[in-house]
């Protein structure tokens, strides 16, 4: 359970939203709309603690994510608008850095079926990152959706740069975890495919 | 009326801080020019000539005012940016931006003269002397932090990251002093004590303390002068970038 | 899958930044190379008297030591902020203190460590002897760490700013000057017979005081400079 | 008063260049911070004429 009450976010100097209160039950995934520089990258990085709100407070579970303090970030797996690929190892490594250091032992085995899964073989799993299209930096990037135990996943535009396939595996994947009673935020453009009883919808108004 | 009925916190918005340093700054300023007055009759026409330095010591009535200013101010710069940081005060950061140049001012000043007062009493413009040396660094530090805050476009980021360097030169300045006299030491004979201060008169204890005070009430006058220019300069620059509050719809399914 | 702990985290970071420097090569060897140009061109400037360069030696070693550590903290964080590594280390869920300290210390194994093995064999070019060379390694062993951490907080501000690569020797510099004193001092009193456990404890003293403060401050900047 | 003559005054016991560059320097940084931070603030009040709101 994640609630949102009563947040505002200034950035630089410009009001983005404020007075915002949503709430996302277990189970459910929700999608925040809007235009661009309505403040969804920013909500997506206040949800997870990376920019302190400016008023208004965050809870999960029922208890401020402030008072969680550092247990809070074992909860979710974020994934920005940044890869965090190092361009000099592989998909594999990378992923298995990933893993370990959100604190799960994920084994090679593991973490080459998630690349399988997100349709990077075993050819590309052996190149440095660097030389990967940025398709292919961003599936590799979603791979650690695949190895992620926790409970909330907080993605910003996960689609962006996927093709079809891509695209078809990784919805499977967030139905698969909201069934499961996860919960997934997403910012996104496009609808996502995932069915409707397990959908919620959030826009912020340009 | 009860110490309790007071808000302490009618201040802290800086809306509320703007008109209150329109008010003080010209006492303050009245004040500095007195005192300043004050301090010049006493150290250049009163107190008596130095038996050992002649009257080229009457620059320390400059000296030691800008020098001990130069360090205060950088302390009450460090103090305000903790404040800052522990409190998410964002006029506790003004105070520490409108601080930095008075303070970097006095300290170019305090080097400068200095130096003046090095030539005639040591025969050379410069040694490498504990204090001279962090009066130095204190100057290199002052200009770190005003340029790292220009440099960023932020404002949030920009009075934060200064904050946060203000505070490590707070912590590494007696380090360095100590460790610059360390030096001095083991490398004896290559600079002059600067320990031969003048046996003080009286006369030129007051003169120099008149003067400091002085000082004391020109950084407040002058610092808060400035305080206005950063809480009107800010405010511009919001209502410029348009501070529109957005309506936000949310709708659930 | 078991759950690893912090020891495992630190371990990680050291090991991935490890790793990436032995891929990309080049930019460890451009700090080493530094060291050594520099180091070189000293007594091309001052002439080759042994007398002097002995005399010089101690500083000239440690000055270059500072300048390779400041022209190798500018990698610290920066590809890692670009790439959105370090986003995701902010969010691991252990001390982001300690994490950073193992930063900084993956940033000493790479950039400080060579230069302390390769000082002595500089050494050599100014004449020191034998036992001199013992004292300006071991002095060098316990100051460039200390660099690498205060370098540490430079690195974290300046991240992502303006014209970062001269701020940072701004900002740096002056705080480097302690270690600079007493780490170039032990060799110098070494020199001159005085003994070199008092400046070798204080070096040692400055690397406490840095190891407890400046991971801190360092996670501070580092937070402002990700939001 | 310490001087006889205004010569005197200004020769400073032979020090006056050491004496009056350093009062000198010192009130026309004094002064021009004054001016300075005037100036700013004639600036940014320049536009409106309104006290913040």
């Amino acid at each position: 359970m994640l609630d949102v009450v009563n947040l505002s976010c200034q950035r630089g100097e410009r009001r983005l939203f404020s007075g915002l209160t949503l709430s996302v039950a277990s189970g459910k995934l929700l999608a925040v709309s809007g235009e661009n520089g309505s403040g969804k990258t920013s909500l997506l990085r206040m949800l997870c603690g990376l920019l302190p709100p400016e008023q208004g407070t965050i809870r999960w579970q029922g208890t401020p994510v402030g008072e969680l303090g550092e247990s809070y970030r074992g909860q979710f797996t974020y994934i920005g608008h940044l890869n965090g690929l190092k361009d000099d190892l592989t998909p594999l490594e990378n992923l298995q850095f990933a893993a370990r250091l959100a604190g799960v032992e994920a084994t090679e085995a593991a973490c080459r079926e998630a690349l399988q899964a997100v349709g990077l073989g075993p050819q590309i799993q052996r190149l440095p990152s660097g030389v990967l299209s940025q398709g292919q930096k961003r599936r590799s990037a979603l791979a650690r959706l695949w190895v992620s135990m926790r409970p909330l996943w907080i993605l910003d535009e996960p689609f962006a740069a996927l093709d079809d396939a891509a695209t078809r595996s990784l919805t499977r994947r967030l139905e698969a975890h909201v069934k499961g009673g996860g919960i997934v935020v997403a910012s996104t453009h496009q609808e996502i495919g995932v069915a409707p009883e397990f959908m919620q919808q959030a826009r912020l108004a340009g | 009326m009860s110490v309790t009925d007071i808000n302490w916190f009618k201040y802290s918005s800086p809306q509320a801080l703007y008109p209150l340093a329109g008010k003080l700054t010209p006492w303050f300023s009245a004040l500095a020019v007195i005192l300043m007055g004050a301090g010049l009759y006493i150290g250049l026409l009163l107190a008596p000539t130095d038996f050992q330095q002649g009257d080229s010591y009457r620059i320390i009535f400059v000296h030691v005012p800008a020098a001990w200013m130069s360090m205060f101010l950088y302390v009450v710069m460090a103090l305000w940016a903790a404040i800052g940081l522990g409190l998410k005060a964002r006029p506790s950061y003004m105070m520490a931006q409108a601080i930095a140049p008075t303070g970097a001012m006095f300290t170019f000043l305090a080097l400068l003269t200095g130096s003046l007062w090095g030539k005639p009493t040591w025969g050379t413009w410069w040694v490498w002397d504990a204090r001279l040396t962090s009066e130095l660094i204190l100057f290199f530090l002052y200009l770190g932090v005003m340029l790292l805050r220009t440099s960023i476009d932020d404002a949030r980021r920009a009075d934060r990251a200064s904050a946060v360097f203000a505070l490590v030169g707070v912590v590494n300045v007696p380090i360095i002093y100590f460790s610059v006299q360390w030096w001095n030491t083991l490398h004896q004979g290559a600079s002059v004590s600067a320990t031969a201060a003048p046996k003080m008169a009286a006369m030129m204890l007051l003169a120099m303390l008149i003067m400091s005070l002085g000082f004391w009430m020109y950084s407040i006058a002058v610092i808060l002068a400035r305080l206005r220019c950063v809480i009107r300069e800010r405010e511009e620059r919001s209502s410029v970038a348009g501070q529109v509050e957005r309506p936000v719809a949310v709708g659930g399914v | 899958m078991t759950q690893l702990g912090l020891t495992d985290a630190v371990r990680d970071v050291i090991r991935r930044d490890l790793l990436v420097a032995l891929r990309r090569r080049a930019d460890a060897l451009t700090t080493v190379v530094f060291f050594v140009i520099v180091t070189s061109l000293f007594p091309l400037g001052i002439g080759p008297e042994p007398a002097v360069l002995r005399m010089i030696a101690p500083g000239v070693l440690w000055v270059a030591a500072l300048l390779s550590c400041l022209l190798s903290l500018g990698r610290l964080f920066t590809t890692d902020y670009v790439d959105g590594v370090l986003e995701q280390l902010v969010l691991v869920p252990q001390p982001l203190t300690v994490l950073v300290g193992a930063k900084v210390a993956a940033h000493w194994l790479i950039s400080g460590l060579p230069i302390v093995l390769l000082a002595p064999v500089l050494g050599l070019q100014y004449g020191l002897g034998g036992d001199v060379l013992g004292v300006l390694t071991l002095s060098l062993l316990l100051g460039t760490p200390t660099l690498s951490l205060i370098g540490a907080i430079g690195a974290a501000l300046t991240l992502g700013v303006r014209g970062s690569h001269v701020l940072i020797a701004l900002l740096v510099l002056p705080l480097f000057i302690p270690v600079l004193i007493f780490g170039a001092g032990a060799v110098t009193s070494y020199i001159a017979g005085i003994g070199v456990e008092a400046n070798l404890s204080l070096l040692g003293a400055c690397l406490m005081l840095a190891v407890v403060l400046a991971p801190w401050a360092t996670a501070a900047a580092l937070r402002i400079a990700l939001e | 008063m310490q001087w006889n003559s205004l010569s005197e005054f200004l020769a400073m016991g032979g020090y006056g260049f050491y004496v009056w560059v350093s009062f000198g320097a010192t009130a026309l940084c004094l002064i021009g911070e004054v001016v300075l931070v005037r100036r700013r603030h004639a600036a940014v009040a320049d536009g409106d004429g309104g006290g913040v709101s």
